[in-house]
């Protein structure tokens, strides 16, 4: 069966090493670190007063369950600076089954272009 | 006889009865599912599980170094080559390891899954036909019989995308797909019957033997790369990817992904093997005079890639239904393996090129593995919510705790984050292809945190938040859909905590394959 | 259409649908030696079954005939031709190994030409198993695309 | 010139029903049009068997001994060709239910009236 020793061997890239269980190991020190450094936060806040309350820029608080931001707004300043390129991907994406064969088409006739005639 | 002989002699036949057992299976899960359908169930549960024994049995041979050949009909190899011939060596025996996974994971997970439904003897004679058709595409040494696997893998898979009838999208993405696959599959037919025509032999080993390149082969070359790049859903031919992928039964995507995949390794077999002999050509054409043809292809490969990454990144970022999200996350996936495979071809013959197909190859198991997570987990969320779209679901994470755990896995896996497999044969990929070009390594960096972007765009809007009013009674999934996600996320944990050895054992003799063809032909046609 | 056709189409379908089904068992049963074999006759014998199912209608034909019945046959004949290729394993040592040459069992001669049936081993066997799975699948397909059609008129009614 | 033929019918035949794939928007013609593509790859492959004045490859148990022995074509490429019937056979009735399947749903046979699954 698998010797312990092969199961701990690093991985070798070539050019670089990596060994997830140091990494991990790595990993707990830190948040050791983090949790001991969290001890020493402050613990006299006052429960059900102004300093526990959400500040949203001056605007009224909804129910919790309309605050959720929903999978179309995520990321919605991203999708609009990139607008141009969206219009033009979309348009390629038509849906349509014959759409696809003439694009199967295209990349036949332009691999034929580089592999055939160079 | 003792266990030995017994085991020697399973391993002889594995080649032939890995096809086989799916097949008998197949055809006999109708009658059985007269009896009941836990008999069924069962049935069908235990072919895979005996598939996926000699699958393992045969793989374990062959990673310690043999080629294996099984001649059907006859005991020995002949001349003239005019039987059907299996050849196993690094590659098919790595490429099976992963369907086999894969179809006992959706087996499992249909128990549950497709339960309220009916005809479902169909289901799974289709999902074992299925099987047995991208095992034989894995598995075959026969130019003419991986076209009849590939017919027999999208014949079966339409039918299962279409497995809904009562909805219409999913019809018409089995309308597409099939659309699709047949032209695919009908110009490989063609580009085999070019080769046929010069080389008298369908045998892939006997055509890579005498392969000359000629005016016909760099048509066939075309077609065939071309063909199978779109079945493997590769930019700009994936567009039926996320149909298909999104509108099948979660358990049908899991094995959609190993079907693609073994498109892949049709291209990455042509590539390598099957125009392996000739891959030093120098092209004497009048603007590319002096290029060899692997830096050609490798660079025709690298370029595909490229576009597939970037595409499929930026589409998924946009997508709000959940399943086709995941579907272009895995053409962007595939990219990656196109990326690391064709940089490995540029530099062939180099450390680099070894490591960077390393890359590939184990990246092809890990994105089988991430990505079918990812679905499974979309279909539990559609099983517990009967939600598609993100901009319905919110809070999930407070009723299904191992469906995010298992979530969490996927994503970070997919992503390339550390500690999980995703990142270790990402940074094979990067740092290998970064001594090819550094634009390539970063664009795919660049691409890789976007990866990450789209799905904590899922885990946010769908696991994180407020519990939403029309959610509220959502439960846990029932125990088979746990069982397929968990058998999943071991596996991922496990590649991700011991990369070396998984490395060392699985990919290293894949890439060897790759990389010296020279074994496979010499297996059957006995030249050096 | 739903009733079938005239009784004339009825009559002559009747009569010359024996025809078709010998000349598709005939194809069958000579494939290892003449051009044809199992799917070919098998198609015959569907497209004889067809006729019948545009003669009478497919309501009629699917009152007689049980697509599930069919679906069973098909099974039966994949399993047969699957089996032999296994019994080929189990007494020849060699998947889809033609076991029953020179065994004396039955078709055990090698070919001998035009003049023989009596040969070819388990590909005759083999025939006729793919001849069930080619008329019970063929025909289940054709008499489930009439049925869901005549559904359809039937609903838009 | 006449040996020829053939193959020009293939290329005329793939290219037709490319054509009608690409172009036309019914999904019947659709369906024709890969049948088309279909024959035109079925016919090269037999036409790849036929060797001039060959006859067809069956065995009338005349050995080789005898003096007009028939000079046969290639049997492999028929059996290629009948493989790739059957599986032909299947694709077309996959994909006429499919047809049958979305008419019931849509109304329309029509590829632009179906399409837009993109948002």
């Amino acid at each position: 069966m698998i010797s312990i020793d092969t199961l701990l061997e690093t991985f070798k890239t070539g050019s670089g090493l990596w060994n997830p269980l140091v990494w991990i190991t790595g990993l707990a020190i830190a948040f050791l670190i983090a949790y001991i450094l969290r001890g020493y936060g402050k613990k006299e806040y006052k429960e059900k007063t102004e300093q526990t309350k959400s500040f949203l820029s001056g605007n009224p608080e909804y129910e919790k369950e309309q605050m959720h931001i929903k999978g179309s707004n995520v990321y919605w300043g991203f999708m609009e600076s990139l607008r141009w390129f969206y219009k033009i991907f979309n348009k390629m994406h038509t849906g349509l089954v014959t759409d696809y064969v003439l694009w199967f088409v295209i990349v036949m006739g332009i691999l034929f272009l580089l592999i055939g005639v160079i | 006889m003792n266990i030995e002989q017994i085991l020697d002699t399973f391993l002889r036949h594995s080649p032939a009865l890995i096809v086989a057992i799916p097949l008998l299976g197949a055809f006999l899960t109708p009658l059985i599912s007269k009896i009941n359908e836990k008999a069924r169930n069962a049935f069908v549960i235990i072919t895979i599980l005996a598939t996926n024994f000699f699958i393992f049995l045969l793989a374990s041979d062959v990673f310690a170094g043999n080629i294996h050949t099984y001649v059907f009909g006859a005991r020995n190899i002949s001349t003239p080559l005019v039987r059907i011939l299996f050849e196993v060596d690094g590659l098919s025996a790595f490429m099976i390891i992963i369907a086999g996974i894969l179809s006992l994971a959706a087996v499992i997970y249909s128990w549950s899954f497709m339960k309220e439904n009916t005809g479902l003897d169909k289901f799974y004679t289709l999902m074992l036909l299925m099987t047995a058709g991208m095992l034989g595409m894995m598995l075959t040494g026969d130019m003419f019989n991986f076209f009849v696997f590939l017919e027999i893998t999208s014949i079966a898979s339409c039918a299962l995308i279409a497995f809904w009838t009562n909805k219409g999208k999913a019809v018409e993405a089995g309308f597409k797909y099939i659309t699709i696959s047949a032209i695919g599959a009908l110009f490989v037919l063609f580009a085999i019957a070019l080769l046929y025509a010069q080389y008298d032999a369908l045998n892939i080993a006997v055509l890579a033997n005498n392969i000359q390149y000629t005016f016909l082969d760099k048509i066939a070359l075309v077609v065939l790369i071309a063909a199978l790049a779109m079945k493997a859903g590769i930019v700009p031919m994936h567009m039926w990817l996320p149909d298909a992928y999104g509108r099948a039964p979660a358990s049908v995507t899991l094995l959609l992904v190993g079907a693609t995949q073994a498109s892949l390794y049709g291209v990455f077999r042509v590539c390598f093997t099957l125009y392996g002999k000739r891959l030093g050509t120098t092209i004497a054409g009048s603007i590319g005079e002096g290029i060899s043809l692997y830096i050609l292809l490798g660079t025709i490969l690298v370029i595909l890639a490229i576009v597939t990454i970037l595409i499929g990144v930026m589409m998924a970022l946009k997508q709000i239904d959940f399943k086709r999200m995941i579907a272009y996350a895995a053409v962007a996936e595939i990219g990656y393996m196109f990326l690391a495979v064709g940089a490995g071809l540029t530099t062939l013959g180099t450390a680099v090129s070894m490591n960077a197909i390393k890359g590939g190859i184990f990246h092809i198991i890990n994105d089988a593995l991430d990505v079918g997570l990812l679905f499974l987990v979309a279909g539990a969320i559609y099983y517990a919510t009967k939600q598609t779209s993100l901009n319905n679901m919110g809070g999930l994470a407070r009723n299904m705790k191992y469906t995010t755990v298992f979530f969490l896995i996927g994503l970070l896996a997919v992503s390339g984050m550390p500690p999980l497999n995703g990142f270790a044969s990402k940074i094979l990929i990067y740092e290998s292809v970064y001594q090819v070009n550094p634009v390539l390594s970063i664009v795919a960096i660049l691409c890789s945190i976007l990866l990450l972007a789209v799905f904590i765009k899922v885990f946010h809007s769908a696991f994180l938040g407020p519990e939403q009013p029309d959610l509220k009674d959502v439960k846990e999934v029932p125990k088979s859909m746990l069982l397929a996600m968990g058998l999943i996320a071991c596996i991922i944990v496990f590649f991700g905590l011991f990369p070396e050895m998984v490395v060392n054992n699985i990919v290293q003799p894949a890439a060897n394959a790759l990389a010296s063809n020279m074994n496979y032909i010499s297996q059957v046609t006995g030249v050096i | 259409m739903n009733g079938g056709m005239s009784k004339i189409v009825k009559t002559i379908s009747s009569i010359t649908f024996p025809l078709a089904l010998i000349y598709g068992l005939y194809i069958i049963a000579h494939g290892h030696l003449t051009p044809g074999g199992g799917f070919q006759g098998g198609a015959v014998v569907a497209s004889g079954c067809a006729m019948i199912l545009v003669a009478y209608g497919s309501i009629w034909t699917m009152g007689k005939v049980k697509e599930k019945q069919l679906s069973i046959l098909e099974s039966l004949g994949a399993i047969a031709f699957i089996g032999l290729a296994f019994l080929g394993l189990i007494f020849g040592f060699v998947f889809f190994k033609n076991f029953l040459i020179g065994e004396g069992l039955i078709f055990d001669n090698p070919a001998l030409g035009l003049s023989d049936i009596y040969t070819a081993g388990f590909i005759p066997l083999m025939n006729f198993a793919v001849g069930l799975k080619v008329i019970a699948g063929l025909f289940a397909i054709v008499l489930v695309m009439a049925y869901a059609t005549t559904k359809k008129e039937a609903k838009t009614k | 010139m006449i040996y020829n033929i053939p193959f020009i019918a293939v290329v005329a035949l793939v290219l037709i029903g490319l054509y009608t794939v690409v172009f036309k928007r019914n999904l019947i013609k659709i369906v024709i049009g890969i049948t088309l593509i279909e024959s035109g790859v079925n016919l090269f492959l037999i036409t790849l068997a036929y060797r001039q004045d060959s006859t067809a490859p069956i065995w009338h148990g005349i050995t080789a001994s005898s003096d007009n022995v028939p000079f046969m074509s290639l049997p492999v490429p028929h059996a290629l060709t009948l493989t790739s019937i059957v599986i032909g056979v299947a694709v077309l009735a996959l994909m006429l239910s499919l047809v049958i399947h979305i008419y019931r749903h849509y109304g329309t046979l029509n590829v632009n009236k179906l399409g837009g699954d993109e948002e």
